[in-house]
This record gives C-alpha cells, structure tokens and sequence, in this order.
C-alpha cells in the first residue's frame, strides 16, 4: 500500500453517514474510493453540484456536469445542481461538515498553507480560501515529507490559507491533531515509530503516553 | 435519508425559549400543520423571525393569539390587530425591519457574513442606534446576521434526502431560512422518491433540511 | 372622474414597455386597470412574483399564488416565480424600472413618509423603505391633501420612508417633480388652476410660465 | 419580448475597454459562441471577471489567448499557463479573489449592497490593503462590491421573455452575473415559447436579460 492510499483509507474513516463532505482535486479525492458501503454521504462539488457520483462511462459524459476539476462526473439520485452562491454560501456558511485537502505546510498553530508558493507559477486560490475559514471540520490529507523536507512546521513560511486551525493531519506516518496546546500525535501509520515521526517533522509534537496504530478502512 | 415525522413529533422537538424563523407571507408558504402543532402543545416564549403575522387565525397569527410569542422580528404587522394590542400592551416586543433587509439579515446569518450594508433605511428610525459606514463616497448602515434556533418552513415537495421544491409566491422567505437556523424542519404538501425531483428544480438542497414531516393526508 | 381615477389614468401614462413595475397597495394598485393596450410591462409582487396578473375568476383561486396585499391573483404567460432575497435583490439592486406608492407626507427635498403615523397603530414598513431606496423611479401617488391638510410640506414631519427624493408626485390636483433646485409644478389637474395648487401645498413651489394640462389616458 | 441576435451582431454591442462578467467554470457554462464572436471582432482591452480562464483553446481561455484581456478578477488561472505567462510578461494585470468571495462581490454589486463582511482571506495575503472590521468580537474583511458594463452568461433555455434555466453544474457563476451588470446578454442553448418555462423553473427573471442570442442550429 502506497503512502497516497493509506492515507485516502485513513481519511475515509473520518466520512459519517449524512454529512456533507468537499473533497478537494488529487490525493484527497481518492478518499471516495475507499468509503464504507453503509456510509451514505453527499459529496459537494463547489462548482456546483450536491450528489457528485463517480465517472461517466465513455461516451455517456455530460458537457454539463463536471466537478471543481473539470472532469466529467455523474450526480447521484437525490443530487441537486446548485448555483455559485448557493454553493459557496453552504461552504461559508458552516454547512460543509467536511472538507479533505492537500497540503504544502501545516504549523504549531495548526494553520494550512496550501494555495502558493512565491516565486513559483502563481494558480490562485480557488476555493481553498473559503473551504479552510468555513468548513466545520478541516482535513488535510498530504504525504508527511516533501523531498525530505518537514511539511509540519513551527510556522508556516508559505502564504497562509487562513488564520484558522484544522481540524486534523493525515499522512502516511501519523494522524496529528491541532489543538489549543500545540500539535497532538495521535495514531501512528503502518509500521511506523515516534521517532520517525519525530524526524520527518521539525514542528513541536505533543506526545501522549498511549499511541495506538492508525485503523485503515 | 430522512424519516417523515408527525407534526406533534416535530413540534415536541423546539424547547421553550427558542428562536424560530417561520416562512410564510400573509400565511402564504407557512407552515401550517406544524404551527397548528406548536399551538396544541401550548410550550411558547419563542422570538419569532417572520415577515409578518398574518391575520388572527391564520398562520404565524395563531402562534401570537396563543400568546407563545414574547419577541418578534418581522417587516409588517399592520394585518393583524392581535400583534398591534399585544405590542401596546408590552406582552411582545417588536422590532420592525425593512423586509429586502430581514432575508438579506437572515441570507447574512446562513452563509456566514458578518453583516449586511445597505441603503436602505437610511435617513429613517431605522437607522437608529446603529453603525453607519461611508464606503467610496456612499454610505451604508450596517445590520446585523440573524440565525435561530430552528427554521420551520413550507414547501411544495419535498424527497426523503429532504431536497425542497417551492411553489409559486409561497417561495418568500422559506429557502433563504433553510439556511440559517441550527435545525431546519419542512413542511411539504408532498413527498417524493429520492431521484424525482430533477437535481435543477432542487432550491433547497437535502444536506439542510433536519426534519421532513410527512405529506398531507 | 374621482381623484383617484384621475392620479390613476395619469401615472399609468408613466408606465412603459419593457418595464418593471411595482405598484403598492390600495390606490397605486388601480393604474393596471388603465394601462394601454400596446403597454406590455411585468408587474412585480414583492412577495414573490414577476408577471403579476389580474385576479383569478371566482373558485380558480391557487392559495400558493398571491400579490403582496395577500390577494389572489394570477400570473401571465412568461411569469417567474422569485423568493424574497431575489425579489428584494431586483428592487434593492437597482433593477425596479418603477415603483407607484401611496404618500402621508412628500416634502421640498422631495422626501416621502408613508409608513407610520407617530402614536397610531404601528404596521410596519414592509417592503417600502426598500422600494424608495432601491427603484430606479419613485412615483408618489396620492390625494393632494388629507382632509383639507396638506401633505406636499417643507419638510415632513412624519418618519421618512427613506432620505431620497422621489421621482415624481402624482395628486388630483397636480403634476410635481421634486428636482435640486425644489418642487417644481409640471401640470395641472382637470379644471385646476396654479392658485388651486398653492393653496392646497404648505411647500413652496417652483412654477415655470407655462404649465399644460394633465393628460390622461 | 426579446428578438434573438447572431453572435457577430451581440458582440458588436460591446465597446473596447469594456468591463466583462463572464459565466463558467473551466469553459463549462460559458457562452461560447459569443466568445468567439469576440474573438473574431478583434476588440479588445477588456476587464474580464470571471472565476478562471479556462484553458488554452477553451472559453475564457481564448479571449486571453487573443490579447483581448487587459485585466483580470478571477479566482484561478492554474490551468491555462497562457495567462500565467501574459502575467508574468506584464501583459495582463491579475486580481485573485477567493472564489466564494468573488461571487459575493458580484451578488453585492448586483444586489445594491455596500460590500461585503466576510471571514474568508482574513490572515492572508488577502487581507492586504483591506479594510478589517470587528463586530460582536469577530473580525470580517470588507471586500467591495464588483458590477460589469456587460454580463455574458450561458444559459439551459429562455424563453422570448428573457427568463433563463440553467443546467446541473452549467449554473456556476451565471445567476449571479446576470443581476450585475448594465446590460447583460444570455446565450442559450434553446430558446422556448413565452409560456414554455413554468414560474417555479426560471432562476433569471427576464426582466433582467437586455439581449438573447438565437438558438444553437
């Protein structure tokens, strides 16, 4: 299993059944692949559509109906297209119970830079900023290390997402809950140690007594 | 998947005290059965959040004759002489606000705005007491979000994910309250199988409604 | 002729194609009944409907359908259905062609009170501070005077509808455009003569050398 | 009632330097005929609003492609390295707003709103240069109104009247677009008999679309 699917898996047990989860474009889109058949819950896509299905069989895609990448998809039935406002209303609006995305650093305070990197292809911020400030609970699925360098910083360098603490870190070593006290280890990934954890992140780590290993659906 | 509750079940659900946008114009898109269910159950002290109240026996005016009514929050009281003698005789307290600014106060309160600026009362009673902001040459008071405690709202159809359909001028203020209220229970004339309503005819998308109460017999 | 019919038959000249109009209760109501027949507007009920129509024979009535009085009404081919935030949307954006409404008070500034009498019963602006902040034209129509009181003053004494001058007032008596420079007499009413005006108006008046006659349709 | 304009006749309506609202989501519910009926004429030095630009080849895409676009107010440019490059030259002048922010200041703008209260870009680089407000102990960015010379939006079907339906995730930005713009111009794939969309399926009222473009052959 590759760190992008325990990941994915890890994250899939955060899904309860009638909420309303964001994934965002790449790893934690993958999450979907992975849900539970009982668990029964609406996938928004912000562009405009609550009941987001999988992909369309060749030749049945629909020039109208794409999620916030661009890729064809299918609508569920129960699905409703919805408008940008009434979209990003729901996402502001504390009616978004979830949202998974990726992450470049995440910090002792618990706040995600995920939109840019100066000096670099500047792609906007779509609607990360609005999914991080209003979402009720933030996840951020990413890789723990970047090319050996820490993700999980004692402040982020990078141009922040928002001023507000997510609510958990996924990666493939650890599951890292921000809290009002700092950064709280609390799973460890398959096969890995503390220590390891430790060494891949230059942030401040809360390390209680009891770690129990990281459940994967 | 909602199950479809009586209307005294629904109404056994809404402590004392609360604060509950009621839909409805003139008792148009009001939801009937369940305030005649808050009326038998005789449990008040609500602040209510409506356009109006109505006439005297019908709509949100039976909830003010059954005197379970202490505030109100509304545009227009002029139909219902009820509400006029219970104001004179302190037994409710009114605030009266411009209707275009009482949905954009509850818009504000759904999607999570810190207020609305709007010209609108400017220069009248209305702007007593509150802030005023010059922005490019302008000015604009400022009014404030409005949530509650629970929305109850009509519509025309609803389906077991509690995705709403809204009929004609019975449209008003219910699919703005959908999205302001901590818990939001619909009254629709009728309940369809999940996948009938087309995802382009849903206003109200399922993931907001809490309740559904079942159909008319 | 009654002065009623006569402010009618002259602000429905006022009233053209392709435009948005709302007409408030009671006497602004009457100027559909004297539109012409190569007129084609949409009527707006700020409760919920953009293609206002007359009222529905008896027994034809739909309880989900009607005008802002809380009467039945119909709706013409080409009609929509809007909730409040898109009716209050269109008259606070700016997108109101017309609004018509009664007047207690219209002063030389050109201000309008319309909405309560201090120490009266207290109904509620409704939706009429929004109409006079937000209609592209504002259109007074009323008697020229309340039981041998004027209501055109030099400054009103009742609490404003809202700070912002009106288009144009409409009595049985007159024509008057409130401009910078003050109100200004544009016509006279059926058999009225300049003397008739003044003595009727506590506000000054600007009155140019030739002032036709009233048309009516 | 609306006559229907070929493309080439509607885009010769819009003058060099024009402010743009264009509809869509990466090209999905954008009107492309009268892109390319823009690009075809040559004029250029627009303002363009819109969420992104699509890609090379796609939508918006092709106005910046053609030089058309002087400036920008979108949300993402990631996916067309065109526009990214043009940035980087100096040829294009770009203002990333976060996308739930972006439709806001448009719904402001359409809506006659003062600006917008919102939490979202606060601790960013978003904050920059922006006015911060606190009100009952948490802080908003004021973010100002946005409105356009020109609204082109995509559209499901109208009818003669102007009234729009849009189609699953075809609605995006375009609702919005259409109510903030001086004169707005619809591209419908159809275009129905007055009378053919029922009042509860119009989501544009036509009362706001100044110009149709004739059906799709």
């Amino acid at each position: 299993m590759d760190a992008k699917e325990i990941i994915a898996r890890r994250v899939a047990r955060e899904v309860k059944t009638d909420m309303l989860v964001n994934l965002g474009i790449g790893l934690p889109s993958l999450v979907a692949n992975f849900l539970p058949a009982d668990v029964d819950v609406f996938f928004q896509a912000e562009n405009g559509v609550i009941g987001l299905g999988s992909r369309p069989p060749e030749g049945m895609e629909d020039p109208d109906l794409t999620d916030a990448g661009g890729s064809f998809v299918t609508a569920v039935p129960g699905a409703a297209s919805i408008d940008s406002a009434m979209s990003f209303g729901l996402i502001r609006g504390g009616h978004l119970d979830m949202t998974v995305l990726g992450g470049l650093q995440v910090d002792e305070r618990g706040f995600l830079a995920n939109w840019m990197v100066p000096g670099k292809m500047v792609p906007g911020m779509g609607g990360a900023m609005d999914l991080v400030a209003g979402a009720k609970r933030v996840i951020v699925a990413m890789v723990h290390s970047a090319k050996g360098k820490p993700k999980i910083v004692p402040e982020c360098t990078l141009p922040l997402t928002a001023a507000r603490r997510v609510s958990l870190i996924v990666t493939e070593l650890a599951v890292i809950e921000p809290t009002e006290a700092g950064l709280v280890l609390r799973e460890l990934g398959p096969g890995a140690s503390v220590e390891d954890v430790r060494a891949a992140t230059s942030a401040s780590l809360i390390i209680p007594e009891q770690i129990p290993a990281m459940e994967l659906v | 998947m909602k199950t479809a509750k009586k209307a005294d079940e629904a109404a056994a659900l809404i402590p004392e005290g609360s604060v509950l946008l009621i839909g409805g114009f003139m008792g148009v898109g009001s939801p009937h059965r369940l305030i005649d269910a808050l009326v038998a159950r005789g449990v008040g002290g609500f602040t209510v959040v409506a356009n109006d109240t109505a006439m005297p026996g019908c709509g949100i005016g039976k909830l003010v004759t059954a005197g379970l009514v202490t505030k109100l929050i509304a545009s227009h009281i002029g139909l219902n002489p009820e509400t006029q003698a219970k104001l004179i005789a302190g037994e409710i307290e009114v605030e009266l606000v411009p209707q275009g600014t009482l949905v954009e106060r509850i818009r504000a309160g759904g999607v999570g705005l810190g207020g609305v600026l709007t010209a609108t009362g400017l220069g009248t009673p209305v702007e007593d007491g509150k802030q005023v902001m010059e922005i490019d040459g302008k000015r604009f008071l400022l009014e404030k979000p409005i949530r509650g405690d629970f929305a109850l709202i009509a519509a025309k159809s609803a389906d077991y994910k509690g995705n709403l359909e809204y009929s004609l001028t019975a449209h008003n203020f219910n699919p703005i309250m959908a999205m302001a209220a901590d818990t939001v229970i619909a009254e629709p004339h009728s309940i369809l199988p999940v996948g009938a309503i087309p995802p382009d005819a849903v206003k109200t998308p399922g993931v907001l409604v809490d309740h559904l109460l079942e159909r008319e017999h």
